[in-house]
């Protein structure tokens, strides 16, 4: 391992419309290390990461490379300095296929052609790195989420980094695809790659990290070497204060009043004939491996989707593709994709938060000063970090887009609350809050359905686990069952037949 | 006798403007009566609303539809000459109406509007009856040939006269324009003697911006073309509309008509016509007064 | 996208009122420019004249700026209001050959324009939104259909409504109360509550939702497909309107009746500092708009400098100053 | 963002198949229709009339294909192909009295239609890219410019070529080879290189990726304010091929020359399937819709429709057919 920087910033700051975000920020990245930045939502680590990748000028300081001081003017001459970023928010274009998205900018020709084969052979051929077996050809819009991300990944890796940045990669990645990535990342690192590493799961930092810096409100507080440090140690430093346990005591045993009763939902393409049931005070988790058809068969009950089969909430039957009779039925939906279905992100906080739920505050006109309030109660239940309560939603931090989100759908107050990945990128301390809303809701006597990657959140909250696998229901789990290895059987489709038996 | 069939093309400007549609009404009535008069002559009738559409109906009815005879009133002169030039090439009988091509000697038979003449008729009559001279506005057509001919006669005749134009923009032949500028100019100029509105539909826009300003320094207003509800003012001895110029649109009509002649009758009608514009006055106007046009 | 993009980069809440003050500045210079042309520029007459005529495409522009905001597009405004013109004379013609010259003429009259209007809206909205057709194709469409059929109705020239029932009619255009002429109220009405809806109830949120991003309203429970339609109707009714305060100045329609108000008002709506990808619509903008653009005739109307052949050029040069202003003051911030 | 999302909606491969096939469907109904109408339909000389007059709208189309697929707009081509074209002819009649009619005249001709031509698009995509405007207000503008601009050279009426000149350069519409004339030559090589540059080159891609999202683009080192000026620069200079082809025919040039030739090639670009909104584009759809347009017209002048005057419906109802026929076939499968 080398010792001299490869990549530094020095005493950086920087503001955005007169709030300072960093605060004289120190930071530098070695060749053949991973050194994973960490901190809170908000605290400033996409932003450091963006001015380390050409993104963002800094508003003070200076950015080094190779120990000399050099400006990015934009993010292309960063590259051609081997510097190379992937984005917190995916930085695809939608109407493009996954090979035109990976080729983006600095597309393969053959004298004035595009070699399309070779594109498409390379685009497969670092997926494959990936094991992940999308089609290069498809278009970004139809394929899922964690496609996208690995599609993120792949581009990244098409680049021959010298520093590869790396912001929040796994948040919406499944156990097994973080641990193909990490693998990778191990790799590169050992070929002598610096990585700059962000993760809200402290658990895959204490994994790969060889250095760790902690940043909160803008400020380094803490920057060591990882050996010896603990998830704990972690977690302290980012949130303040000492963690209390995670996960919450689960709610009590649900009543057994069914109140949404799904029967033989098929959702062409995606999903075939689900059937499952939901009780009042009950937290019921959906499990499975990316593409499993979680998502689809959510939206698919809501009214989302075009579906076939039947809804019941409660005696009602919902009719098919109308979002707002669930609505009015007191059922709603918390979308995975909280960029592109989720937020207007070119709205201010007030508008986005009392979209869902407008009619509580509109009669001919809309109760401004309710929605104001709103806010604040939102702001401070939901923790979240708006630098300035006029600003886009946009303008957040992807944590903070997620607690808005969130308070979002809550603010409809709904008797039935499905939530597609609850937490994708939500830093520990806020974490806890949230487990701590669901179990209160269940409590308070609403139902629960959380569809979630992160196994440690479905066995620490649920009742219940639905586990899917291609598109059926593959399997269920309660009490004392729901653990690691059966979700994971079930979710491979090993224990199918056993579990339906 | 009898006679072979044939097919007679008429392309047309479309109508776009109050005079346009009077002569689309009287060519579309004139195909009517006369495809029921003579059982062996066919019409083709299009309308087109620029220059180059005009080309490609022209274009089309040699094409596909067999044409014997072509009556044409060119959109605009230059671009129409070229076409119409091949057109006559194919040994077909080509009536030219109200404008002329750019070249001598390409038509058969020419029925022609006479545009200076309207512009000269209407500025004798200012010069007649305002002997003093006086402060005129004057609201233009739609920038064209047409429209340059028509007022540069105009000013020729009142030149010298003592008659001074004060105000002169492009009312584009169309009411709502016209009333529009109108307003301006009653706003611009605290004394305007006569308005020139060289058109009809202009005309009606003028007065009704004249009657909403109240103002009572205009003497008259002058439209033009024929409109049978200003020929009727005139009959009825209104003072502000005194007059009026004509410039009939149912010389298509009559084109049409000579154009079919030569395809029932013995004797070809070749030559020049040349439809001149009136004066029309309360004493003539009853002439001149067509209840049943649309124009 | 890009919209979003831009508003993000220019970021925070200051630079928004400069952004605000772009087409106000632009007005103001307008004025000045007015007053120092032709001292009659400021007369009541003048301003009257200017705010009248500016109340059909004002009118039509406000529903404008919801369509647009929606994400949608209205390319058959002008021909609508043309055909619904026409349509109301033939009506109220024929009404009174049988209830002769009274108010009840005058109303099936403006019921007539106000059904009309509704009927091609919905028309409209329908075939956008059930449909699933470009707004952009479905409106260049009814905009050839509604110019055929006025054209077709007038048998290519003019329908005027009888002499009489015009004089009885005439004024709800030159008419008014303390001085102020009745299109001006109609168009201040229009506009200030449509100002009240577009930021103050949930039709405006709604409308700003869709444009922005249509998946993200749909996945809130906002009945897409229905506030889009909801634009278009809004839209016809308000054509409707106008066509109502319009028949009475000049009492007839042809086939030149309203043409390229579309092109005005999408172009007011713009200047006013709407969004023509969606997504953010100002009512007030748009009126300011409306009013740049019949000062820029009117201003030439009251000067000689220049030929008149190039009018066409000086407010193409004037609408594009006037968007610069407003870019203009925002960047210097 | 609509477009993207019925993508999403209709999802795989062998629904776009039929998405594909809509405007397709739609050219063979209009030929099947034109045939049956008249038997000369089919004849050669309508066939070449046909396709040689839908070369203008047709080269234009493409260049608009690459400026709407980019995510603009181009309101002007019409009055540029006027300004170009009066242009055209008062060079090359100034040329001829030095140099006689000949090759060099004609030639000088062409270099400045294409230089203007040039300079438009430059004007029109630095104002947007540089200045920061809206391009419809740009484009709105430098209309009204050019529009004006062509009526005050032609001082009100027309601007002719000198008729030597004229039937020197004639064969440039006229004329052509085996039977085949020049401006389909044109055509057919400007849609393939257009179709090639579209799906086979960087600029093709980066055009869509521009339109689809500037933002991403311009983080994946997309030179986004270039491009999109070139998809203007290119626009032009197709504007000027076009004139290149059109003078020959008419010989002159006036204030009604090139009107609502836009509305018509944007018209055209997203019959064929290109997304108003940008981020979608697609080349031999727009000829399609070109020829599509053409042949309505073509149609209608085959047969004695019921009134000269409802032509303009009968277009406009083709137009939301030939749309509703894409789309149909999609739902169906
Ligand atoms: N374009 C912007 N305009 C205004 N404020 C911004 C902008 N971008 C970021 N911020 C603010 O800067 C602060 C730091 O944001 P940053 O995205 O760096 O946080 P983060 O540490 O990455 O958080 P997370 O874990 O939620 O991703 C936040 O308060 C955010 O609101
Ligand atoms: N919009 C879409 N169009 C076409 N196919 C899609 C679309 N969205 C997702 N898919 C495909 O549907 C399958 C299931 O999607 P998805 O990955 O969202 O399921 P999931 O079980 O919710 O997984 P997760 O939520 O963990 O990402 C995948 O194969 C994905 O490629
Ligand atoms: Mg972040
Ligand atoms: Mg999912």
């Amino acid at each position: 391992m080398n010792d001299a920087p490869l990549l530094a910033i020095r005493d950086v700051s920087r503001s955005f419309g007169g709030i300072e975000v960093l605060h004289g920020v120190d930071f530098d990245l070695r060749p053949g290390e991973v050194h994973a930045l960490i901190g809170e939502n908000g605290a400033g680590k996409s932003t450091t990461m963006k001015i380390l990748g050409g993104y963002l000028p800094p508003s003070s300081g200076t950015v080094e490379l190779d120990g000399s001081t050099v400006s990015f003017s934009a993010s292309d001459e960063a590259e051609a300095a081997g510097v190379v970023m992937i984005h917190q928010e995916f930085n695809l274009t939608e109407q493009l296929t996954v090979e035109e998205n990976v080729f983006l900018g600095r597309e393969l020709t053959k004298g004035l052609f595009l070699d399309k084969t070779t594109m498409r052979a390379r685009t497969r051929e670092w997926l494959e790195r990936l094991d992940c077996h999308l089609d290069p050809t498809l278009r970004v819009s139809q394929i899922s989420v964690s496609d996208k991300q690995m599609v993120e990944i792949a581009k990244a890796l098409g680049r021959n980094a010298r520093v590869l940045i790396m912001d929040e990669p796994t948040a919406v990645l499944t156990r097994r695809e973080t641990d193909i990535l990490l693998d990778l990342i191990a790799r590169l690192r050992d070929e002598g790659t610096a990585i700059l590493y962000t993760s809200h799961k402290l658990d895959e930092i204490a994994r790969i990290a060889d250095r760790v810096t902690v940043l909160r409100d803008g400020s380094v507080v803490m920057a060591q070497e990882a050996e010896g440090l603990t998830e704990d140690d972690m977690a302290r430093a980012m949130v303040g204060r000492e963690m209390s346990d995670l996960y919450p005591d689960k709610a009590p045993e649900p009543s057994g009043e069914t109140v949404l009763d799904v029967q033989g939902l098929s959702v062409p393409g995606h999903v075939r004939d689900a059937s499952f049931t939901l009780r009042r005070g009950e937290v019921l988790a959906f499990a499975g491996l990316v593409g499993a058809g979680r998502t689809e068969l959510m939206e698919g009950v809501v009214g989302l989707r075009e579906a076939t089969g039947s809804v019941h909430v409660g005696e009602r039957k919902l009719p098919p593709n109308n979002v707002a009779a669930a609505r009015s039925a007191g059922l709603v939906y918390l979308t995975e994709d909280r960029k592109g279905r989720g937020l207007l992100l070119n709205k201010n906080l007030a508008e986005n938060l009392t979209l869902l739920a407008l009619n509580r505050f509109s009669g001919v006109t809309i109760d401004k000063r309710a929605e104001d309030e709103a806010l604040t109660d939102a702001i401070s239940r939901y923790d979240i970090r708006a630098g300035d309560r006029g600003m886009l939603a946009g303008q957040l931090s992807g944590g903070n887009q997620q607690k808005l989100l969130l308070a979002k759908t809550m603010l409809a107050e709904p008797d039935i609350v499905i939530i597609d990945e609850p937490t994708r990128g939500i830093d520990i301390g806020t974490k806890q809050q949230i487990y701590g809303i669901i179990q209160r809701l269940a409590a308070e006597g609403k139902a629960v359905i959380v569809v979630s990657s992160e196994m440690a959140e479905v066995i620490g909250l649920a009742h219940r686990v639905v586990v899917m696998a291609q598109g059926r229901i593959a399997g269920e789990l309660t009490g004392d069952d729901i653990g690691d290895e059966p979700i994971v059987r079930l979710a491979m489709g090993l224990d199918a037949k056993e579990a339906a038996a | 006798q009898e006679q072979e069939s044939a097919t007679i093309g008429v392309s047309i400007p479309a109508a776009t403007h109050g005079w346009a549609g009077g002569m689309n009404f009287h060519a579309q009535q004139a195909v009517e009566q006369l495809g029921e008069r003579y059982d062996n002559l066919d019409f083709v009738l299009s309308t087109a609303p620029d220059p180059g559409q005009q080309v490609n109906d022209i274009e089309d009815m040699v094409a596909a539809r067999g044409i014997d005879a072509l009556v044409v009133l060119p959109f605009e002169s230059e671009p129409l000459t070229g076409p119409v030039a091949s057109v006559a090439e194919q040994d077909i009988w080509v009536t030219v109406v109200d404008r002329g091509l750019s070249q001598e000697n390409i038509e058969d038979l020419y029925v022609a509007g006479d545009n200076p003449g309207f512009g000269r008729v209407a500025g004798e009559y200012f010069v007649e009856n305002m002997p003093d001279g006086g402060q005129i506005v004057v609201l233009r057509g739609i920038p064209t040939t047409i429209d340059n001919e028509r007022v540069e006669a105009f000013q020729q005749a009142i030149d010298g006269s003592g008659i001074e134009i004060i105000g002169m923009e492009h009312g584009n032949w169309n009411r709502d324009d016209a009333f529009t500028v109108m307003q301006d100019f009653l706003s611009r100029h605290g004394q305007i003697d006569a308005v020139w509105a060289s058109d009809d539909d202009m005309a009606v826009g003028a007065l009704a911006a004249i009657d909403q300003a109240g103002r009572d320094d205009i003497q008259f207003v002058l439209g033009g073309a024929g409109m049978k509800e200003m020929i009727q003012r005139v009959m009825e001895g209104d003072e502000m509309v005194p007059a009026d110029v004509t410039y009939p649109p149912a010389m298509i009509a009559t084109a049409i008509e000579m154009t079919a002649l030569n395809f029932v009758g013995s004797a070809p009608v070749s030559g020049e016509f040349i439809i001149g514009s009136e004066l029309i006055t309360q004493e003539n106007a009853e002439e001149y007064y067509y209840p049943d046009s649309p124009f | 996208m890009s919209a979003a993009d831009t508003t993000t980069q220019t970021g925070g809440g200051r630079r928004l009122d400069f952004h605000v003050l772009g087409p106000v500045l632009a007005l103001i210079a307008l004025i000045v420019l007015g007053t120092l042309i032709n001292t009659n520029f400021l007369s009541p007459g003048n301003i009257t004249n200017v705010l009248a005529r500016s109340a059909f495409i004002g009118i039509i522009a406000v529903g404008m700026t919801f369509v647009i905001t929606a994400g949608g597009l209205d390319l058959s405004v002008g021909s609508m209001a043309a055909f619904i013109a026409g349509l109301m004379i033939i009506v109220m013609n024929a009404t009174m050959s049988v209830m002769g010259v009274g108010l009840m003429t005058v109303i099936v009259g403006i019921l007539t324009a106000l059904v009309a209007g509704l009927a091609a809206g919905a028309i409209n909205g329908l075939l956008i939104t059930r449909g699933r057709i470009e707004a952009f194709i479905v409106t260049l469409g009814t905009m050839g259909i509604y110019r055929s059929l006025v054209t077709w109705l007038a048998d290519g020239g003019t329908l005027s409504l009888d002499f009489d029932l015009r004089t009885f009619y005439g004024p709800v255009y030159y008419g008014g109360i303390l001085g102020v002429t009745w299109p001006i109220i109609v168009f201040a009405l229009v506009a200030i509550v449509g100002e009240i809806a577009m930021r103050q109830t949930a039709f405006g949120r709604h409308c700003a939702a869709i444009g922005s991003n249509d998946q993200v309203a749909r996945y809130s429970a906002v009945h897409v497909d229905r506030v889009r339609t909801a634009t278009y109707v809004l839209l016809g009714l308000l054509v409707g309107v106008a066509t109502i305060m319009y028949v009475p100045r000049l009492g007839s329609a042809s086939s030149s009746t309203g043409l390229l108000w579309e092109l005005e008002a999408i172009a007011a709506v713009i200047i006013g500092g709407t969004v023509l990808k969606g997504g953010f619509g100002r009512v007030w903008g748009t009126v300011i708009g409306v009013l740049i653009l019949s000062l820029i005739g009117n201003i030439l109307n009251l000067t000689d400098v220049v030929s008149p052949y190039l009018n066409g050029a000086i407010q193409g040069v004037i609408i594009i100053l006037a968007v610069v202003m407003q870019r203009g003051t925002n960047v210097s911030r």
